[in-house]
C-alpha cells in the first residue's frame, strides 16, 4: 500500500506536509512518539490524529478540511507563514498527488484532463521549495495509460521538483540520469512495472521486492 | 467622545462602504474563517459588479461563494475555485473574470499591501503561465517576476475576541488570511463571537491591533437561508 | 511652550507618533479620557504616562528608551508591522523634531551639521507615511541662524513631508503657495518671527497672537 | 530520538555554527532583545571578522554593540548606529563598512528573507542616497527600487519562554525584529528566560513556530565584564 511504503520516508523530528488524497492516508503509518510536525498550509504545524465522532472542532481542520486534532507544540499562524515556511526550506518533506511525472522530476498536478481550469493553488510552491518531494499516485490512469511519462502532456505544476515516486507497482527514484527502480511492490513483477511506465527506467542494483 | 466603544455597530452600518463595483477582500480558507454575517448582509444590500479578493471561492452555499453564486461579482483574484462549481461556471460563461495566483504568493501581495510597500520579487519558477505581461527584474543571474501589492476598499474578516478598540485573536485554523485582509483595506470590519472591553485581551497575544479595524459586529453565528 | 501647544493638534481617538525630544513632552499635555494611541516604532501601540520611580519594566520604553506604561488597548508587535502600519497611513499625526525645513516642507532632521552620519534610522518613513506630520523644533539654532529656510542645506531626510511647523515663537502651516503664519508665540512680536524665519512667510488673515 | 529535547544545549554548543567571518543576524532595538549570554559566549569564542545585521548598534557595552567595540566586526547592516560612538569612529577610520537602511526597509528585507522571497520594492521617496546602484522598476507611472531580501548564518534572538519544540513567546518591547530573526537566518539560537514542555504554550499565542528555532539556551541574565 502506496501510504504504508511512503511512511518510511519519514523520520523522528521532521516536519511534513501530506497534500490532500492519499497522502493523507500517511499519518496513520507514523508512530506518534516520532514527534513528526505535519504542517497544514491552512496555518497549523503540529496536526495530530484525526479526532473521534462528536470531538471535531468546526474550525480545527487540514488544508483540505479533515477534521483534525492538534499534538504538543502545535502552533497557528496566518497565510503568509504558512507558505513562508515552505518556501524557507523548513519542510524536510511534501508528498503531494500527481497526475503526470516526467524522467526528469516535473510535475503535473493541477489541470484534471478534460476539466475545467481551477486554479494552481499552493501545489507550485510546495512542490518547488520543499527538502524533498514526493508524489504520491496510481501507476497509471484509470484508462490504463501510464502516469510516469518521458514529457508530460498536462500543464505543468513545477519543473525539477521531484525527487521519489511511489506507486501501488513500484517505488522510483529521480536522478541525474533518469528514473531508477529502486523497489517492485508484490504482487507486481519487474516486466508488469516497465510495461505501465511510459519512460525509460533504470535498474537499481539493489533492487528490491516488497510486500 | 470615545472612539473606542464607536466602533461597535450593526452589520448594516458595518457595510455602509460597500456598494456596486466596491473591491472587497475576506478572510478564509475553504470558507473557514470567512465572516458568515457579513457574507450575508452584503447579499441582502443587493449590490452589483463587486470585485472580490480572498484565497477560494468558497462553496457555493457557503463563504464569499455565496456572493458568487448570486451572481454579485464581475473579478475574481484567488488562488484556486475547485470547491466552486458555480465559479467555474461563471468563468466559462464570461460572465466571471477569474485571475489566479499561487496561494502564497496571494497572501503575500496582500501582506504587502497591508504593510504598504509597493510589491514583491517572486520566484520564475513558480508555475505555469504566471509571467504573462508582468514585469520581469534580474538579481545575482536569476530572473524573478514582480508581483505589485494588493489593496483593497472594504476588508471583512472573522475572528473569536475583539476588545473595544478592535484588537483581534483568531481561532486556529480561521486566522488564515484574516489578519492580512485586516491590515490589507481601507476600511476593515471584524465579525467577531465575543466583544470585551479594552485591556481584557493581554498585549502580548493580540493578533491584529485594533489600529487596523474600523467596524466591530458581533456575528450572530446562522447563516440564514437567502433567495 | 512648543509641546502645550502641538497637544492642540491631537484629538480623541488619534493614533500618533512622537519622536525623541521636544515630542516626547507632548503626552504630558494629552487628556487620558481622550483614547489617543501613542505608537512607538518599537512595536507598540498604546504607551501611556511615564512611570513612577520602581515601577519601570526594562523592556516597556519607548523608541528613544525612556521607561513607559501601557493604556487599556495596548498592544505589542515586530518591527515590520510597526512600520507597516506607519506606511499604511494608520498614523493621523507623526510629531518629530527638525534641524531645517523648507517653505516646500522638506525636512532635514538626521545629519547633525559638523558631526558624523549614523544612519537615517525611522525619520522618513514617519515623514513621509504619517497623514500629518508636525515638525517641533526651536525657531533658531544655538548660533542663532534660521532653520525654517528657503533651502535646506544639510541632507534631506524626506521631501515635502512637513504639513505644519510649532516653534516656541510661532506656528506655520506648509501650503502650496509656502509658508502661512497663522500664530506668533507670547513674548514673541510679529517682527520677531519674520526676522528669525529664513523663508518668506505669508501672514494669515486670521493670525493670532498666543500665550 | 527526541528531536524536541535535543534543541535544548549550552551556550557553547549553540555557538558552534559562529566562527570567523559568520554572517551574525541579531534581534533587538536599542539593546533590548538582544540576547546577553549568546553575544557574551561569541566574545568568548574571540571570533573575527563577522558581517552583523540588525536594527541598531547597540550600545559600547550592550546588546549586539559590544561586538563591535571589542573589533570582532568587519560589515554592519543597519539603521543608525548613533548610540554607539565606537561603531561611528571605526566606520571613519575605514575599519567597519557600515550600510545603512532606513529601519522598516531594513525589517521587511529581513522578513522576506524569512519567508522565502527574493525582494521587495520600496518607495522611491524613501530618503536621500539609498538608490545608489540599485535597480529600479516603474509600476503605473512611479518608480521604485528593489531591495534584495537578507538572510544571515546564524541568528541569535531572545524571547521570554520557549517550549521544547522552540515554539516561543515574546517580552513587551523585547520583541521588535526577533520573530523576523529567527525565520531569516539558516540557524536560529534563541536564548530565552524559561523552558516549558511541549504544549505548555497556548497553539494560539505563538509567535514564533519552532520549526524556525535550531537551539535554545537558558538564558543566565548576566551582563558579565570582558576583557
Amino acid at each position: 500500500m502506496i501510504a504504508r511504503r511512503a511512511a518510511r520516508e519519514i523520520r523522528p523530528g521532521m516536519a511534513v506536509n501530506l497534500g490532500i488524497g492519499i497522502p493523507e492516508l500517511v499519518t496513520d503509518f507514523v508512530p506518534n512518539d516520532w514527534n513528526v510536525m505535519f504542517h497544514s498550509v491552512n496555518g497549523i504545524l503540529g496536526i495530530g490524529p484525526t479526532p473521534s465522532k462528536g470531538h471535531e472542532h468546526p474550525y480545527l481542520s487540514s488544508a483540505g478540511g479533515s477534521p483534525a486534532t492538534l499534538v504538543p507544540g502545535a502552533s497557528f499562524f496566518d497565510s503568509t507563514i504558512a507558505y513562508g515556511m515552505i518556501r524557507r526550506g523548513k519542510l524536510d518533506v511534501a508528498m503531494i498527488g500527481g497526475l503526470q511525472v516526467s524522467r526528469k522530476g516535473h510535475l503535473a498536478n493541477w489541470v484534471v484532463p478534460g476539466k475545467r481550469v481551477y486554479g494552481i493553488g499552493g501545489g507550485a510552491e510546495l512542490a518547488l521549495y520543499a527538502k524533498r518531494v514526493i508524489v504520491l499516485m496510481s501507476h497509471v490512469t484509470e484508462a490504463g495509460e501510464p502516469k510516469i511519462v518521458k514529457e508530460c502532456t498536462l500543464p505543468l505544476t513545477a519543473k525539477n521538483c521531484i525527487d521519489l515516486i511511489i506507486t501501488e507497482m513500484a517505488v522510483m527514484e529521480v536522478t541525474e540520469e533518469g528514473l531508477l527502480l529502486t523497489e517492485v511492490m508484490y504482487p507486481y513483477t519487474l516486466e508488469e512495472v516497465i510495461g505501465n511506465t511510459g519512460a525509460p527506467l533504470y535498474i537499481s542494483e539493489q533492487l528490491q521486492t516488497v510486500d | 467622545m470615545n472612539s473606542h466603544l464607536s466602533k461597535i455597530v450593526t452589520v448594516e452600518q458595518a457595510l455602509e462602504a460597500v456598494s456596486d463595483g466596491t473591491h472587497l477582500m475576506y478572510g478564509g480558507f475553504g470558507g473557514i474563517g470567512t465572516p458568515p454575517s457579513l457574507i450575508e448582509g452584503i447579499l441582502q444590500k443587493r449590490v452589483q459588479e463587486l470585485t472580490l479578493t480572498g484565497n477560494d471561492a468558497g462553496y457555493p452555499d457557503l463563504g464569499a461563494g455565496r456572493l458568487i453564486s448570486h451572481g454579485r461579482v464581475k473579478r475574481l483574484q484567488t488562488s484556486h475555485i475547485g470547491s466552486n462549481p458555480e465559479a467555474g461556471r461563471q468563468m466559462m460563461e464570461g460572465r466571471l473574470d477569474v485571475r489566479f495566483y499561487s496561494q502564497g504568493v496571494l497572501a503575500e501581495k496582500i501582506r504587502a499591501g497591508g504593510v504598504g510597500i509597493a510589491g514583491i520579487l517572486v520566484d520564475g519558477d513558480l508555475g505555469e503561465g504566471h509571467g504573462v505581461g508582468k514585469q520581469q527584474v534580474n538579481i545575482a543571474g536569476r530572473t524573478y517576476w514582480i508581483e505589485p501589492a494588493i489593496t483593497a476598499d472594504v476588508g471583512i474578516i472573522y475572528a473569536r475576541v475583539a476588545d473595544t478598540f478592535g484588537n483581534l485573536i483568531y481561532d486556529k485554523g480561521a486566522r488564515n488570511l484574516n489578519p492580512l485582509v485586516a491590515m490589507a483595506a481601507d476600511i476593515t470590519i471584524a465579525e467577531v463571537e465575543e466583544i470585551v472591553p479594552a485591556g481584557d485581551i493581554d498585549p502580548e497575544r493580540i493578533v491584529t491591533p485594533g489600529i487596523y479595524v474600523d467596524y466591530i459586529v458581533k456575528s450572530d453565528g446562522v447563516k440564514r437561508e437567502w433567495d
